[in-house]
């Protein structure tokens, strides 16, 4: 149960991360934080003790494998998670042309 | 298996990729073909919506059968629910395209703005029709990420402030989704919503489904705008271009948000008290705490968005008694009142609200301003926009011959004989502030005389606008109709039925 | 296996902290890209080639992408002291963070421990995978083929997620 | 940059584009597969564009050429779907060519075009998302 504990323990410092921080790197970076705690949870559910990775030996038939479902969620989250860290690193370099700072506070009162 | 359903999530995709590939070459090509496709929509939800009525029909992607009763492969369904969500979201969705043939001469690119309309609408209809629970992540990700970029599709400074912000909450729902996914995926070791509610028969600890339930409940509601995560909201509607806007407050909030909670929480989790109790209050918050950060508001978008957090109460609020009576598994028929007054406001919020931000782009369009005080006397100048915006603020505010009277009728109804009179006496104070909000709205920029001499002389905005306005007003007073008993029982009973008796959900998917 | 995977955790805790709390930007990049090094470290043991290869190349063009933007500012973050208003955020979070943690340790009593899960969705997939899909790689059988559907999905946000680049970084929006 | 990198580029870049090609086509016989197969390809030509700098690919205002070949791979990915729903066996997403004999090249049917086409697609997509970046910190620096 330690795994899964210290696992959420990761998903929370990114939670903290993106709530305290004021930096846009900052956030971006506890959003990609976040991330990695979710892939890695999926990845503990999918392990079976004594399993072998999941690639059928035509030779040697009868293994047990490890869960597979767990890890195709994985591949698929894992390019989601990209797609959301470029749009928001587009947005940050976008913001920081603008507004010249990546403080958050900062840009709400110019913003005006 | 009937053949129609996948063709709402291949059509549109398809559709964006033909827009971006002809948008190169083509430049007027865009506009028509997105209408085209969304005009085809229109037509095929329409036509299942009144062939569905009490039955499911049921599409197994790949044609993987089911083995000793456990599904495999991935199920799309749809059922007398969600073929009202796909009219919403595809009629609103064809007169927004309408109206942005002309709204978007002001922005460059606009084969861009078509392409991710068309992926966000593919997006919508693909979370609405799947039974499964990683394939709604899968194209919520997809409307979700497309809805960033059109947020910041202007790119000025206030845009991408508020995209920015948009993105950090979405992003923070999207991975509590992920987190619960992984919870429900720990326990009963399958995806589909059907088998997961007969893993969850067998027994499981109530420690564990209440940290699920808040788990998919904060992370459904951070998309619905519910009170304590409703922060994104007002920036993100109100710098979107209008047709977006509309889309995103009168569709996206619904069916990625709203549908999805009453979707889990009464087809796949059996419904418990406490969590029916949670859900009411934060309903009545937001409904409460909406229309009081709405009446400060002097920009028309702004006051249109915190109002579509209050309605949104009024929908959560009235499901809400609903859940409370089948936990309690007292008064079933109150209970199915409620809930159809619940659905009935979500489709006449739908209506209206689109309407009123189609509006206040017009105004936009036309008066280049949004503030209030910098605009009167509009009525003489731009009739057709003042009509079609004095019926849409009538029927949110809650006047009689309109729709949203008959809806918010049917919810006090309800709450009334489920004896919360507390909540029946909100839901009407509430009513009463927004038609003063309204009054408010209507006076400033209709009818009272322009101090401000405008050099240029306004003149009504251009064809397509009009027509998609006209045509959604005629809508709300459609809707209206829908009250009448009989009618009602031929749309709104099955909604009600497949939510209502869970058994029936699981039974006809696991058995055919 | 369990004390492996823990310490490997614990250590991307540390590096995530280090993140969160470096002065300046690079480094806090730099940190971040640890901590998803060291989740491909996790994938090895937890028996998962697949997403090791795909996490290691995804998360280098990631820290491309964020060395690229953070190259291109004042690389030092504006550090000033906490005012009053920053306290209470971080209080709230602490607080936030404490009940969720005791809610968790509190609900996953009764699951199934690491390496002891049954299968019910998956049992099938692993049995007849190979005949029924004719792939060795029972995971890309799953992605491609039981649920092919949702890699569809996958490719489309993708090109989503391109499609916004591309129109949030174009120069003029506005005519 | 330093001859010493564009050096190392040189030796290097073909190999990693080489070695994506081979992921994605043996993607369902060993580890890997469509997405991995085509972020490695994509990282190769991050390389090379970020070893000789954009002005030696000529990189023009519009990169109307990866946008084409990007949603052109993509509608083959859907046409391939839709095809399975077309002369399949009337079903969206159906494997329908012959499955072969598991552990040869050519055996698992449609799903060695499922991975070169989202392995293209995939490529194209992050390549095209380095490139807006690049194009736009020149753009705006001028």
């Amino acid at each position: 149960m330690i795994a899964y504990i210290m696992c959420f323990i990761l998903f929370m410092v990114g939670l903290y991360g993106v709530i305290t921080r004021r930096n846009l790197i900052k956030i971006a970076v506890s959003m990609s934080i976040m991330e990695i705690s979710s892939f890695l949870f999926f990845a503990l559910i999918g392990y079976i003790d004594g399993g072998v990775a999941p690639i059928v030996d035509p030779a040697d038939p009868v293994k047990i494998y490890v869960d597979p479902l767990p890890q195709a969620l994985v591949l698929t989250a894992i390019v989601i998670g990209l797609a959301t860290t470029a749009m928001m690193m587009a947005i940050i370099i976008r913001l920081y042309r603008k507004y010249g700072t990546f403080d958050i506070r900062e840009i709400k009162n110019l913003r005006g | 298996m009937n053949p129609l359903i996948p063709l709402f999530v291949i059509v549109p995709l398809a559709g964006a990729f033909l827009v971006m590939i002809t948008g190169r070459f083509l430049k007027e090509l865009d506009k028509y073909l997105t209408s085209l496709i969304l005009l085809f929509l229109v037509i095929i939800s329409f036509y299942s919506l009144s062939t569905i009525g009490e039955n499911l029909s049921l599409y197994k992607v790949g044609g993987w059968e089911p083995i000793d009763k456990v599904p495999i492969g991935i199920y799309m369904i749809m059922d007398g629910f969600n073929a009202i969500i796909v009219c919403i979201i595809n009629l609103i969705g064809f007169l927004s395209a309408l109206y942005s043939i002309s709204y978007i001469k002001r922005y460059t690119s606009s084969n861009y703005f078509y392409a991710l309309f068309c992926l966000m609408i593919g997006g919508m209809n693909g979370v609405v029709l799947s039974g499964d629970l990683f394939n709604i992540f899968v194209f919520l990700e997809i409307s979700v990420i497309s809805s960033y970029a059109l947020v910041a599709f202007g790119v000025e400074k206030s845009e991408l402030e508020a995209s920015f912000k948009y993105q950090v909450l979405g992003g923070m729902a999207s991975f509590l989704i992920l987190f619960g996914i992984g919870f429900i995926y720990w326990k009963t070791k399958t995806l589909n919503i059907a088998d997961i509610k007969e893993a969850f028969a067998n027994g499981y600890d109530k420690k564990y489904y209440l940290f699920v339930q808040i788990l998919i409940l904060s992370g459904f509601g951070l998309k619905a705008a519910m009170i304590p995560f409703h922060a994104w909201l007002p920036d993100a509607h109100s710098s979107a271009p209008s047709p977006i806007s509309a889309m995103l407050s009168g569709v996206f909030i619904k069916a990625v948000g709203i549908y999805v909670i009453l979707r889990l929480f009464f087809n796949m989790f059996t419904v418990s008290e406490e969590m029916a109790i949670l859900i009411t209050t934060l309903g009545t918050l937001s409904m409460v705490i909406g229309v009081f950060l709405a009446i400060g508001q002097w920009d028309i978008k702004r006051l249109l968005a915190y109002h579509s957090i209050s309605q949104m109460g009024y929908v959560i609020l009235s499901v809400g008694i609903g859940m409370i009576l089948i936990s309690r598994g007292s008064k079933p028929e109150i209970a199915a009142l409620a809930i159809t007054g619940g659905i009935f406001h979500l489709i006449n919020h739908a209506a209206f609200k689109g309407l009123l931000f189609l509006n206040a782009g017009a105004i936009e369009y036309s008066t280049g301003t949004r503030n209030l005080k910098e605009m009167g006397g509009l009525a003489r100048s731009m009739p057709v926009t003042s009509a079609t915006s004095f019926i849409a603020s009538m029927s949110i505010s809650g006047v009689p011959p309109f729709n949203g009277f008959f809806s918010k009728l049917i919810i006090i109804i309800a709450a009334v004989m489920a004896k919360f009179y507390l909540l029946a006496a909100l839901a009407m104070i509430v009513s009463i502030i927004t038609l003063a909000s309204f009054m408010k709205f209507q006076r400033y920029a209709f009818y009272n005389k322009s101090d401000i001499k405008t050099d240029q002389k306004i003149k009504e905005v251009p064809f397509p606008m009009l027509f998609s306005m006209v045509v959604l007003s005629i809508i709300c007073v459609l809707l209206s109709l829908l009250a009448i008993p009989d009618i009602r029982e031929t749309i709104l009973t099955p909604a009600v039925n497949i939510l209502t008796d869970h058994l029936k959900y699981t039974t006809l998917i696991i058995g055919q | 296996m369990e004390l492996a995977i823990s310490i490997v955790v614990g250590f991307m805790i540390l590096g995530a902290l280090y993140a969160i709390h470096a002065k300046d930007l690079l480094s806090s990049v730099i940190a971040c890209g640890i901590v998803g090094y060291s989740l491909v470290i996790c994938f090895l043991l937890l028996r998962a080639p697949d997403l090791a290869i795909v996490q290691i190349v995804v998360d280098t063009i990631t820290l491309i992408i964020m060395v690229a933007v953070v190259l291109d500012s004042s690389k030092e973050e504006s550090y000033s002291k906490l005012d009053t208003r920053g306290y209470i955020t971080a209080a709230t979070g602490v607080l936030i963070i404490g009940i969720l943690l005791y809610f968790f340790i509190d609900s996953i009593q009764t699951l199934d421990v690491l390496g002891k899960s049954s299968l019910r969705m998956a049992k099938h997939y692993i049995e007849g995978a190979a005949q029924k899909t004719g792939s060795a790689n029972l995971v890309t059988g799953v992605v491609f083929d039981f649920r092919g559907y949702d890699t569809m999905g996958e490719a489309v946000v993708l090109v989503t997620a391109v499609l916004g680049v591309l129109t949030i970084l174009r120069i003029k929006g506005k005519k | 940059m330093t001859i010493i990198v564009k050096k190392t580029t040189q030796l290097i870049a073909g190999m990693v584009f080489m070695y994506g090609i081979y992921v994605i086509v043996h993607g369902h016989l060993t580890p890997g597969g469509g997405f991995a197969g085509g972020v490695v390809i994509a990282g190769s030509l991050i390389l090379v564009t970020l070893a000789y700098g954009g002005d030696f690919l000529k990189l023009v205002k519009e990169e109307a050429g990866t946008t084409i070949v990007e949603s052109l791979a993509t509608i083959l990915v859907i046409t391939i779907a839709v095809s399975g729903f077309l002369f399949g066996t009337k079903i969206f997403f159906n494997n329908f060519l012959p499955k072969g004999i598991v552990g040869h090249l050519v055996s698992a049917g449609v799903l060695p075009l499922y991975n070169i086409f989202v392995g293209t697609e995939v490529a194209a997509s992050i390549f095209i998302i380095f490139l807006s970046l690049i194009i736009f910190k020149e753009e705006s620096q001028k």
